[in-house]
């Protein structure tokens, strides 16, 4: 019987090793796992780079990560949410690498890497300063700049519902990265609120199919906090 | 008194919010519109409901509603200035990808954003003013500028000192290059047409000369 | 009030004009537009390019379409469904063009003309004669092929349910290419089994929102025939 | 009597469901599989419900289950194959972008192809024989066969008149290049190695000689 749900976090955590990409869902803290963002802290690895797409809050979840000095790199379009205290001090003084990248480019260059597209053009930033040294052609009597896809080793995602087999839903905006994300990496773990018998997901109604998910943490913590 | 403090002695500037209601004025019935953060958000406020106009947020939410009241929030529904907000009858949600394919593929009828700068040749630099003490953020300006067939600006016609907005060439970084179609700014709305900026009307005890004075770019009645 | 309830057939297929690209949805006979296929038929418009996944069975729906001799080029990636009889004539005769497209590399161009992705590389075809004559690279020691996106000027979708602002959900595997088409064509035309209340649709269960349908024709004709 | 009819006389080859039984066996549980239309679609049949495989169909179908008693077909679910099928508890439809997307970026464990011929090199040719009587027809063959990471093939040994299907280079039109990891086939299961054909086990009766002598590429034990 397949049964991706683990029974602890260290379990869920076991095996990420220093040096990965991790690729951390969420816009704002909406969808953000935090408790598995607690359980990466917990479990040690370094060197990490992170993508997602804010910089974290004050001092929990995601900056709390950044506050430990094990994420090398940030790559990220907004990291200027409410109160990115953890964050600025760290890129001021040149402990963190940023790379900054359109919202837009961030999500397709992860759904390129699930979906087995190595490289595509897009119209988004052309003749701007993010698009410095990137390869530029014109298809069409349009310009655009070329991207790369963008794999994780890891992915953190937070989900409402999820069965034994992986299935996954979300709820409202909290979707955002989390389905992405989910199919960029190679090693998925999930924390959600709700898991339910297999068979009982309405099949039109699933959003990230338990083939892209490896471990699923039962974690029912209530209500984000919007920052 | 500078150029500018002097021409707007003389008229009756509009406030953000008579900005937005301008604007809102001119988004018919049936469009999809994404609203920049800040002070476009607010356009959404002028748009009754019986227009039916389909608001679009980034983070995957087609067809947004008002702010709740304060006993029916979603604790899950946020927009892209991160505020809560509600969700039409007929709105629905989408992955990230899939909001940008969205925006990307120039689905959406109109854009409308915040801008420091935009540039006769229709040029926007919205995203950072070079400012090296703060780590450079991007969000999903470039991505709606670059992929929205129809891009308004919404801004205020100069800087607090008095510098024009709508200038000859953007110095500050670009967000996308040849896109804005139409600025709303305190003082007129001005159309970007081939031939550079043309304004479509002014604020009431407004010339032409008098506006032309405080643009950098030159302008023309369209 | 925004309303893309069409009142019937010449309202739907107002406009389409000769040497249109017309995505026509369905994988065999499920999922596809029969009914507006007849439509186009009645309508008339000509020098046609069909992009269909097969080339239509017996003499009816898209068959029927070919055999008026109003489809220039057919693009597909399995043209020899059960009873090609009509594309096979056509095909032997010099009648009619074929692009013969994987059906995934047929799918994502699709994906890509509605994502405003004007070309993308893949694996797909690499050292295949499909490959001749398109660009190849080396990625990160992978060979790579460049395909460019597929748009059409017109969609015709078959749905299960819609609402007047034309969002709209499928059954079953009758998904297939249809929500993908709607995002690809500046013209989405639809049939649905059911009309349904603006806000009766579960918004986390919407496949293909309003945003990429311009009319929609209540067509509940019942189920499909397997061919 | 020609050599592949002498070998198949001296041995008992196994009928198309046997191989798909025995290909069977070698699915573990927890595995997202594709089967190709055809002989490989025989494999479900084989794999107890009790040890869960998933299997995925391009037409958007992950999760599918067997075929559907007369009285409950569901007329909108079909495979590839476009055969009536089911859908097991657990299993979820998406469209044709996202189903190759799942295809091309890697993530089923295991297809399962026909093919005219395999070489040494893993290359593979199964969809078209240069016969220009008839349309090309490609399918999702050359997706699967790019896009999966393990690719296994079941078909016959030789060509009913006696040609080996196991050849030293394709003749026929490739489908994909240096993607086969495994060849199931009447006589044998055969590995793909860096060193080319290496054969894992053979029918009772048969020995790697008389195997040989009905195999263009050269083989060797594994």
């Amino acid at each position: 019987m397949i049964n991706k749900i683990v029974k602890d976090m260290a379990e869920a955590m076991a095996g990420i090793r220093d040096g990965s990409v991790v690729l951390i869902g969420g816009f704002g803290s909406i969808g953000q796992p935090n408790v598995l963002i607690g359980g990466l802290i917990e479990q040690g690895a370094k060197d990490l780079t992170v993508v997602a797409n804010n910089s974290g809050v004050g001092h929990v979840g995601l900056a709390a990560l950044l506050e430990t000095g094990r994420v090398r790199k940030i790559i990220c379009s907004f990291p200027r949410t409410a109160d990115p205290v953890v964050f600025e001090k760290l890129w001021r003084e040149g402990r963190i690498e940023l790379e900054c990248v359109p919202q837009g480019t961030m999500a397709e260059r992860m759904r390129a890497a699930g979906a087995g597209i190595p490289a595509f053009f897009t119209p988004t930033a052309v003749g701007t300063k993010l698009a410095a040294g990137k390869e530029e052609r014109e298809i069409n009597g349009r310009r655009y700049i070329l991207e790369e896809a963008l794999p994780g080793d890891v992915a953190l995602v937070e989900a409402w519902e999820a069965d034994r087999w992986g299935n996954l839903t979300y709820k409202s905006s909290a979707r955002n990265f989390n389905p992405v994300m989910a199919a960029a990496a190679k090693l998925t773990i999930v924390q959600t609120q709700h898991i339910v018998e297999l068979g009982t997901l309405d099949a039109e109604k699933v959003v990230t199919p338990g083939i892209y998910v490896n471990r699923v943490l039962h974690v029912p913590y209530g209500e984000p906090t919007v920052t | 008194m500078n150029a500018a403090a002097k021409v707007l002695a003389g008229c009756k500037p509009m406030t953000r919010r008579e900005i937005a209601a301008r604007l809102a004025d001119d988004i018919p019935e049936g469009w999809y519109v994404n609203l920049g953060i800040g002070a476009p958000l607010q356009v959404a406020d002028y748009v009754p409901a019986e227009r039916e106009v389909i608001f679009q947020s980034e983070n995957g939410v087609l067809g947004m509603g008002p702010a709740p009241a304060p006993e029916n929030i979603n604790r899950w529904l946020i927009n892209a200035g991160k505020q809560y907000v509600t969700l039409r009858p007929g709105g629905s949600y989408m992955h990230h990808a899939d909001s940008f394919a969205l925006i990307r593929g120039g689905h959406l009828d109109l854009c409308v954003l915040g801008a420091f700068q935009v540039a006769e040749n229709g040029d926007i630099a919205n995203w950072s003013t070079s400012d090296n003490e703060s780590a450079p953020a991007v969000g999903g300006a470039m991505d709606l500028a670059a992929g929205t067939p129809r891009l308004w600006v919404l801004m205020e016609h100069t800087t607090k000192t008095g510098e024009s907005r709508l200038v000859r060439r953007c110095s500050y970084p670009l967000t996308a290059i040849g896109v804005v179609k139409r600025v709303y700014t305190n003082l007129a709305v001005i159309d970007m047409t081939n031939e550079g900026f043309a304004v479509r009307d002014m604020v009431p005890g407004l010339t032409l000369d008098a506006l032309q004075s405080v643009t950098d770019a030159p302008l023309r009645m369209a």
